[in-house]
Order: structure tokens, then C-alpha cells, then sequence
């Protein structure tokens, strides 16, 4: 069953005031054009919830989106400080929740898993499970030790991009899993954008490189190059330059506000965004083709 | 401050690089630590084995990784997984023998602040946080901490402890029943400084041309030094030729 | 730094009597090769753990190497009853520890993961718990209600049977991957047995389909058809005609004897076993080739 | 017995595929199970998926699967995943739509023993054991049992409760918080039984040429009978000629 549609259609379906939002992908995959989509629609008091809230959240963050952020590790990865998200926290103006990687992803594990929370061993650092009351401690019942515990995780929407997938929303991702899978299973409704759609066919011919079945899935959008200045393994590189180019924007308000009125609210989909990147950009990108060995499954 | 003839990442990356061993598995982040794991995979550990948190094992970058995520890393690594897997069934599981750990604050007993300047719920300074370090320090057998060496960074008490060196000594780390055996050493531009019985760190070896003088300066307590106080070898010119012609040409790290 | 020694060897370093053995692999991949190369070297008081003991597990205690099973499923699949574990149980001469599939796997995962215990919501069956004293209580911290947890299983060894694998031992697998990497995992050694010994940079074309890592294997040998009578994805296909002939075989005691002394001591190995079997069963089970599409993961 | 016109199976497959509904995800096992899903699929639940416990999503054999591990059920299919994942991501969060049980005995609250006859730990008939029905009689939104009527396979108590139906009443599983709302209809080759609001057992269908006394004469207790008793329609040509042309040509589990 098709659900495919625009990003603009799938962002005011099941992107709403105050949610919980999960936009999944660690380093890799990160879903900016949905991003950017959410800051155009004008969504308000949104949780941002993310390992890495990178500079999508900081530039939704900066678009006045969020009321708090969840997170685990708060910086431009590679490059330094996320400014708008740091000044929003030091001036009081949004509310966060902290967490280390682990203890972020056993969340969405436990959600994903419909469990009421998921065990960690103890790390002896004090200070975090202090001033976050969802660590709490439970008794193994076999050694009498105790554990961390940390409650389950279940956005109301989690976005997810992937490099390949077929209508109904079946799949395939290669290069960094990150918490992709878990961030979907937990999530209520999950939005995935693919630089590709396939036939059936293509997904049925490598059912184990399947992460994301159509079960779970509710809205399937075609957004190439979704992920800039992020990365899609064997599609485009990483935009390094930006993310340097970033630290430089967002060391005035000024400078980040004017940045999303060109490159946000004034382009109408992230295609006319990837256009106004330009060629050299395009071609600083490009990546060459390196295949994997194929597998024989056999005709059974 | 005396003239160096080397810049303080080249001593810290050279220093590090020294500290591996052939064969560890090392969980380690990009910048430095990235250099010295792959300086030491081209001198003494050819068979060091990079893991990065974001899933990748067996990684042989073409290219200087630019993010913990660097699709070089992926491509001709030897095997990708999930998050969750490369933190339950390799850190937590015990099969990882070094984390590099780094932070804006490390102090006497080398507990380390990632978090915050100031009040935790009205921060002065808000820092990135744990990320994975929380469990690295807590969960690999060894770990290695690289910082230039200043008073701000070396507090005798960090504000915020957000991973756990030997907490008040070694005894209390001990005590909390954590697998890993914590930091090793922490080396900075001027010195090299490991734990001793007490958990405590002392100066054990001084970088070419720095005086110890200049080490208490830049500690924010009375540091121990170690009954033999050693001097560390020089950055040698294959190291160096290494470092600049093959892992950082164009000195974005180095420079 | 290569593994590679022959089956021979591996069993004989790294199997020792008494010894807690997991052979991995849910119907498909099961290391059948390795179970009798046990049995040939006479291996005695083993405790053998399987979610679906199958025919390996039938076999190995006909041949008297265990004292103990542990399980969650005592059946001839698609056939019916597992005529010698279960003759064995029922006339007291074999202990037995019992699970439902979810919980073993669960003890396995614990066990991978380096915790304590494995949650998992209640099922609401009293009886299972009851006789187990391995499935134990605890209240979540967060809701008050309660949660079943199983302890972690640490396995002396794991077999593992895979598709292809370099001679460290990082190896691919695809098609049903039941319990393998968690197996693995949970394991103190592992002995890895693959179709095929491959050049690494086959492996390295694909590292997401990488479920070994060579990090926790300790063996790595070359055995062909290891999986016969059950499967290998691809490479040949699953005996059923022999799973109903163990049903006939192993209705007494003597008809079994008489087939392991045929089939198991006097073979010197698995590749006279596989030539022993014929040509007729050879072309039954091959496999007409059907290739994945491969991926394109991008020279970066 | 009077003269039956279709075989046990026939009438059990038939009545089971009419249970399935467009869209139900459906955790199936092989057998008469997964050709009542096929059938459902070839008729009148087009949209419907299946997953097998060993960890394959929307199989589309090619061939009739002789064990729920068949590779015939993975070439084709639209994901393959760990056990781990397929009990804990699919059954346990509530992803699974409809479960089919079978065991020794099912009892008057639709308890299933597939574990022992006789003492457990002295047993007289040692059975296969839950495999994965413990967890599928519990998470699955709805299950189904099918099997043959006989005395034997229905006593009013089960000796071990391998898979929870109603315990001793609704109530009581109710109370017991699990997710999924338990077993909706027993398909046996006599007759179709449903749980009534107390979760007890009733006869609500009789099949073709089928008598009340003989459901009784076969039922270890005194069988209630739904006041609305009705007579399932026979097998029609084409779910027939399904069954025999496309699914089980060769006549394994129809024969």
C-alpha cells in the first residue's frame, strides 16, 4: 500500500504543535530538508529530542520551534559549540534533558521494545543521575548488585531517512545505523524520506538490509540530498565546509535569522535549497561509486 | 614559557600514539586521539583495531575523519553496527581495551567535567556534555585523557563530575564495582601525568625542554611528582613525517 | 592475524568436557559439521544449549556427550517429537533447564550486553516460572509493576556457521540469523565455520553485513556443507527428506547407533560425510543463484 | 461419526483463514497455520502480512514451507531480522496483529499446555515446550488455536499452563496486565468455539454434517453452546482449489 507524499503533505499531517519529535541519524542520514520543512511550516513548542541535537536542532531551536531539547552529546560535531542551542540554555529561554549516549539509546531501546525501561551497568560518575530524575536504580535479583534504569522513550514522531525505499516504506540503509531503527519502533508515527524510491523488488532482493519495515511506517516522501550538510553513505559527502561555515553564522542571532530567511523561508522545497547551493558546492560532494560484493540468496 | 621546538599536538598526539599497544581495540573519537591511534597502526601496533561510537569497527580512513561519523570511516571498515550494539556488546561487554577521553575539566583524581561551568540548572558555561564518555571511562579496560596543559583545565575538583575517573581515590572507584580500571595517563603539551596508588595524579615524565616549574604553574594544585621524574623522547622524525606528510597533510590539526 | 585451523583442531583446543556448548543458528546455519567432529572426539558431561535442539542436539546426546540440555523448543521441526533428547528426559538420564523462545534468546542478549539480567514484560503463564528458578521478578521503578528478568547465559563456546568470513574471522551472514550474534557475544570462545574462506577485502565491501567481528572469534575453519541437514542461505538447501528419515531412524536406540557409527565414526570428516550422502542428494540440494542488488557505499 | 464430505484439515484452514482480516500482521508458524494465512492472502486478505518467529517480515514463499525456518520463506521476503528484534521490536511493543497456537490440550478458559503430560519433573509424555507461544499467547493482539476435537486434547484443566488463554476466567488474565486480548476462537474439525465474556470456551459454530453431541462427546467437560449456534459454510471450489492446486499440491498437510 502506497503512502508516499510531499515532505510539505507529511509534515502537516503528522508533525503537530508540542510534540515530541525524534529526527534520527547519528552524524549520517540526519533528515534537514524535514527539518527546515518543520521551521517553514512554523510548528511551536516542539521537544527535540536527538543523541546529537547538531546543527538541524540548532537551527530549529534558533527558528523559535522548540520549547526544550533532549540530548546526549550538545555540540557541532568535529567543530565546537552548537551557539543556539547553548545561549538558549544559558539565557534560561529552553528547557533540556540530559542524558550520555548510551543511556539516550537504551531509552528509545526500551520504547522500541515495549519495555518499561531498560538496564545499564553502573559508571560510578554521580552527577548526571543526579540532576536527571529518569536514572533511577534497580536490585539484580540474582547478584543483589544494582543497575541503572532508565524509562522507555515514545516521540510522537520519528523522522528518518534512508537511502532506498520501496512505496509502502520497506527500508534499506548501509553506513551508519546509528539509532535509526530504535527511534522508528519507538515512535507513534514515523515520517521516512529516501534519496531513492525503488520497486518492491529491490527491497525483496536483500531482505536483510531491510531496517525499517512498512509496518511502522506512516508517510514515505522522495527528498534527495535530504540529509545536507549532513551525509548519505554512497550518495553525497559530508559538508564539512558548512559546518565550519556555521560556527561563523551562529555567532550572531543576526546572522543565523538572516541565513534561514535565505536558505529556509525563502526557497519553497529542499530541491530549490539544493539548487541554490550551487554547482561548485555539487560538485565538492559528489562522491565516486565504490559497490559492495553482491550476495546469492538463492531462488528457493 | 621556554622556546618549543614542537607544537603541543604534536606532543600529545606522539605521546599517545607511544601508550598503545599492538592489538588493543581502541574506542576512539576524531581530532587528536584519531591521530595518535593512527600513528601508532603505522609504527608499533600494526594490528590496533579503531572503533568509533557511531557503530563503525575495523575503520581504515582514506581520508582525516572530520566527524565522529565520517563516511570514510565506513567505507573498507570491516563490519558497521547499530549504536546500541557497539555500546552493549563491546563497551559495556568488556571487549574494549582503551578509551581517549578529553573535557574542559580534569582534575586531581582525574574525574572529568564535560557538562557545565557553573550552577548545573543555571549554567555559566553550558559544554557538550557526556556524549559517550559517561560509559568509555566507566567500561574500557584502560583510559588515555589528552588536554593542553592549563590552570582552568586542571581544577583540583571538577564542578560536575561527568565521568568518572578515581572519584575521591581509587579505592571509592573500586568500591563502585565498575569494570574498567580507569585512566592510565593523562597527556598534555608539557607533561605526562598517571595515577598513582591513591588514584592521584602525579607528573612521571616532562615533555623535551619543559621545566617543571612550569607544570606546577599550570596545575591548579600542589601536583605530586614521581620519585623518577622522567623526560620523554622526542618526537621522532619518521613520527613526524608521518603525522604531517601521511595522517594530517594539511594541518588541520597540526597546524 | 589468521584463525584459520582445521574443524579437527578447533574442537580439540577449544571444547573441553563439561564444557556449557552453543551451537548457534535457528534452523538455518546449524553447525551440524561441528556436533559430530564433538562426538568423534568423544566429548563427555556437556551441557548443550540451543533454543530448537534439533537433530545436532538429538544426535549428541544418542552419542552420549551430554549431561545436560538447556531449550525452548524440544521438537523435530516440521516433523513432531525429538525422539532421543526427549526418551532421555523422560527416562531421567538427562537433566534439562527449559525457556520459551523469547526468554532464551533474552539470557543470551544479557549476556552479549555484559548485564546482569534481560527484562521482559509478563506473559501471564504461571506454570514455566515456576519450575525455573532462573526467571525471576522485578518492580519497575517507574510504573510499580512488575517485570520478568532471565540471567545472562555465558556459553565456554559458541559455534558459529556462517555464509563467508576472512581468515580473522569477521564474517557475513544473511537470510535467518536467529541467535548468532548474540551467541557469539555471550560466548567465552568462538568457533567460526564458514562456506567460504574469503579475500578480506570481500568483507570490507560490505561491513554492514559484517555480524561477526573477528575481535571475539577464536577459531576459523573452512567446512563446506557444514549446515547439512539443515541450510545455508544460498549455498545449498534445507534436507527435509532426511529430518523425516531421522524420524524413522531414531525410533530406537540401535537404529541410531548404527547411523552414527555410518555416518559420524567412520568418517574421518565432514567433507567424506558430505561425499558419503551421494550424488542424488547433492543435486536435490543445490540451489538455482538469485543475487542481492548490490550497494553502492561510495570511494570516501 | 457421520460421513464427512472434507478432511479435518480442510475444515480447520478453511474456517481459520475466514478469522484473518485485510491488514493483519500475523506471527505465523508452519503447517495448517501458515496455509490458512496464504489462503486469506489469496482470497479475501490480500493486504495481509506475514512474519515467522525465526525473524522474516512479509514472506512470499515461493514453495509450500516444511519448517518455520524454511530459506524459501526469506528469498523474496521484505525484511529479515535477529529473533531478538522480531520478538522484542514486532511481539513485545505490540506490532503483531494476530498469533495461531496449537499444544497437547487447551482447556475450558483456552489454557494451552505444550510442555508435559504427567509431573514435570518425572514426566510421562515430554513435550516440545512453548517455543515461542508463551509470548504470542500474551503480546499478540489475537490468537487463534487450531486443532483437532478430541477428549483427549480438550480436558477442562490443562496439567501445565504453557501459554496463558484466560486462566481462571478473564478477569483474571485482566488483571494480569499482559497486552495482547487472548485467544478469540478455537478452529477445531468439528466445530468452532469461542470464548464467552467470562473467557470460558462455547460451541458458536457447528461444520457441515457435524452433530452438537458429537462437540460434546469429544470435550472433556460439560461444553457450553452459544444460543446463536450456527453451521460454518462449506469449503467452496475455489478455497479448494487453492488449497490443493497452489498451496499443497503435493498433499503434506492436506492429504
Amino acid at each position: 500500500m502506497s503512502k508516499v507524499c510531499s515532505l510539505k503533505e507529511a509534515v502537516g499531517e503528522f508533525v503537530k504543535d508540542g510534540d515530541l519529535v525524534y529526527a534520527a541519524g547519528f552524524t549520517h542520514l540526519i533528515p534537514f530538508a524535514v527539518g527546515h520543512e518543520i521551521i517553514r511550516q512554523g510548528r511551536k513548542d516542539l521537544t527535540l529530542a536527538r543523541a546529537t541535537p547538531d546543527l538541524i536542532y540548532d537551527q530549529m531551536v534558533a527558528a523559535g520551534c522548540a520549547k526544550k531539547v533532549i540530548f546526549s552529546y550538545l555540540g557541532n560535531p568535529g567543530v565546537g559549540s552548537l551557539r543556539m542551542v547553548r545561549a538558549a540554555i544559558e539565557s534560561g529561554e529552553l528547557e533540556w534533558e540530559e542524558y550520555s549516549h548510551f543511556s539516550m539509546i537504551s531509552r528509545l531501546t526500551a520504547g522500541a521494545s515495549g519495555l518499561p525501561f531498560m538496564p545499564m551497568n553502573l559508571t560510578a560518575a554521580p552527577d548526571l543521575e543526579k540532576v536527571n530524575p529518569n536514572f533511577k536504580r534497580v536490585v539484580d535479583p540474582f547478584s543483589g548488585k544494582e543497575v541503572m534504569v532508565v524509562p522507555p522513550l515514545h516521540p510522537d514522531v520519528a523522522i528518518v531517512h534512508v537511502q532506498r525505499a520501496d512505496m509502502s516504506g520497506n527500508a534499506h540503509i548501509w553506513g551508519i545505523l546509528g539509532e535509526q531503527k530504535e527511534a522508528a519502533f519507538a515512535a507513534k508515527k514515523v515520517i521516512l524520506t529516501a534519496e531513492e524510491l525503488v520497486d518492491e523488488e529491490v527491497i525483496r532482493s536483500d531482505p536483510n538490509r531491510t531496517l525499517i519495515p512498512s509496518l511502522i511506517v506512516d508517510a514515505v516522501c522522495q527528498v534527495p540530498y535530504c540529509a545536507h550538510p549532513s551525509y548519505t553513505q554512497g550518495y553525497y559527502d559530508r559538508d564539512n565546509e558548512f559546518y565550519l561555515k556555521w560556527d561563523e553564522i551562529s555567532k550572531t542571532k543576526e546572522g543565523v535569522q538572516s541565513w534561514l530567511q535565505e536558505f529556509v523561508f525563502d526557497v519553497k522545497d529542499h530541491a530549490q535549497y539544493w539548487e541554490k547551493l550551487g554547482e561548485e558546492t555539487h560538485k565538492r560532494l559528489k562522491v565516486k561509486p565504490k559497490f559492495s560484493n553482491p550476495i546469492n540468496y538463492g531462488e528457493f | 614559557m621556554t622556546e618549543k621546538k614542537f607544537s603541543k599536538n604534536e606532543l600529545m598526539v606522539v605521546n599517545a600514539a607511544r601508550l598503545l599497544q599492538d592489538g588493543d581495540l581502541v574506542f576512539v573519537g576524531v581530532g587528536i586521539p584519531n591521530l595518535a591511534c593512527n600513528l601508532a597502526r603505522r609504527t608499533h601496533a600494526p594490528n590496533l583495531t579503531m572503533v568509533y561510537e557511531a557503530g563503525v569497527i575495523g575503520a581504515q580512513p582514506a581520508r582525516l575523519p572530520l566527524s565522529i561519523g565520517d563516511p570514510t570511516l565506513v567505507s573498507g571498515a570491516s563490519g558497521v553496527c547499530s549504536m546500541f550494539d557497539i555500546f552493549s556488546f563491546y563497551l559495556q561487554r568488556g571487549n574494549v581495551d582503551v578509551g581517549f577521553l578529553g573535557g574542559a575539566q580534569i582534575d586531581r583524581f582525574c574525574n572529568i567535567n564535560a557538562t557545565v561551568i557553573g550552577e548545573y540548572q543555571h549554567p555559566k558555561v553550558r559544554l557538550p556534555g557526556s556524549g559517550g564518555s559517561m560509559e568509555i571511562a566507566a567500561w574500557a579496560n584502560r583510559c588515555y585523557i589528552m588536554t593542553p596543559h592549563n590552570k582552568r583545565r586542571f581544577p583540583e575538583k571538577v564542578e560536575f563530575c561527568t565521568s568518572a575517573g578515581f572519584l575521591s581515590g581509587r579505592a571509592e572507584r573500586e568500591k563502585s564495582g565498575v569494570r574498567g580500571k580507569g585512566p592510565q595517563a593523562v597527556v598534555t603539551d608539557l607533561a605526562i601525568m598517571m595515577p598513582d596508588e591513591d588514584g592521584e595524579l602525579q607528573v612521571t615524565a616532562l615533555h623535551p625542554g619543559v621545566e617543571l616549574e612550569e607544570v606546577r604553574q599550570n596545575t591548579g594544585w600542589e601536583i605530586k611528582v614521581a620519585p623518577a621524574l622522567e623526560r620523554t623522547a622526542e618526537p621522532t622524525a619518521e613520527e613526524l613525517r608521518i603525522l604531517h606528510e601521511e595522517l594530517d597533510p594539511t594541518g588541520i590539526y597540526l597546524s
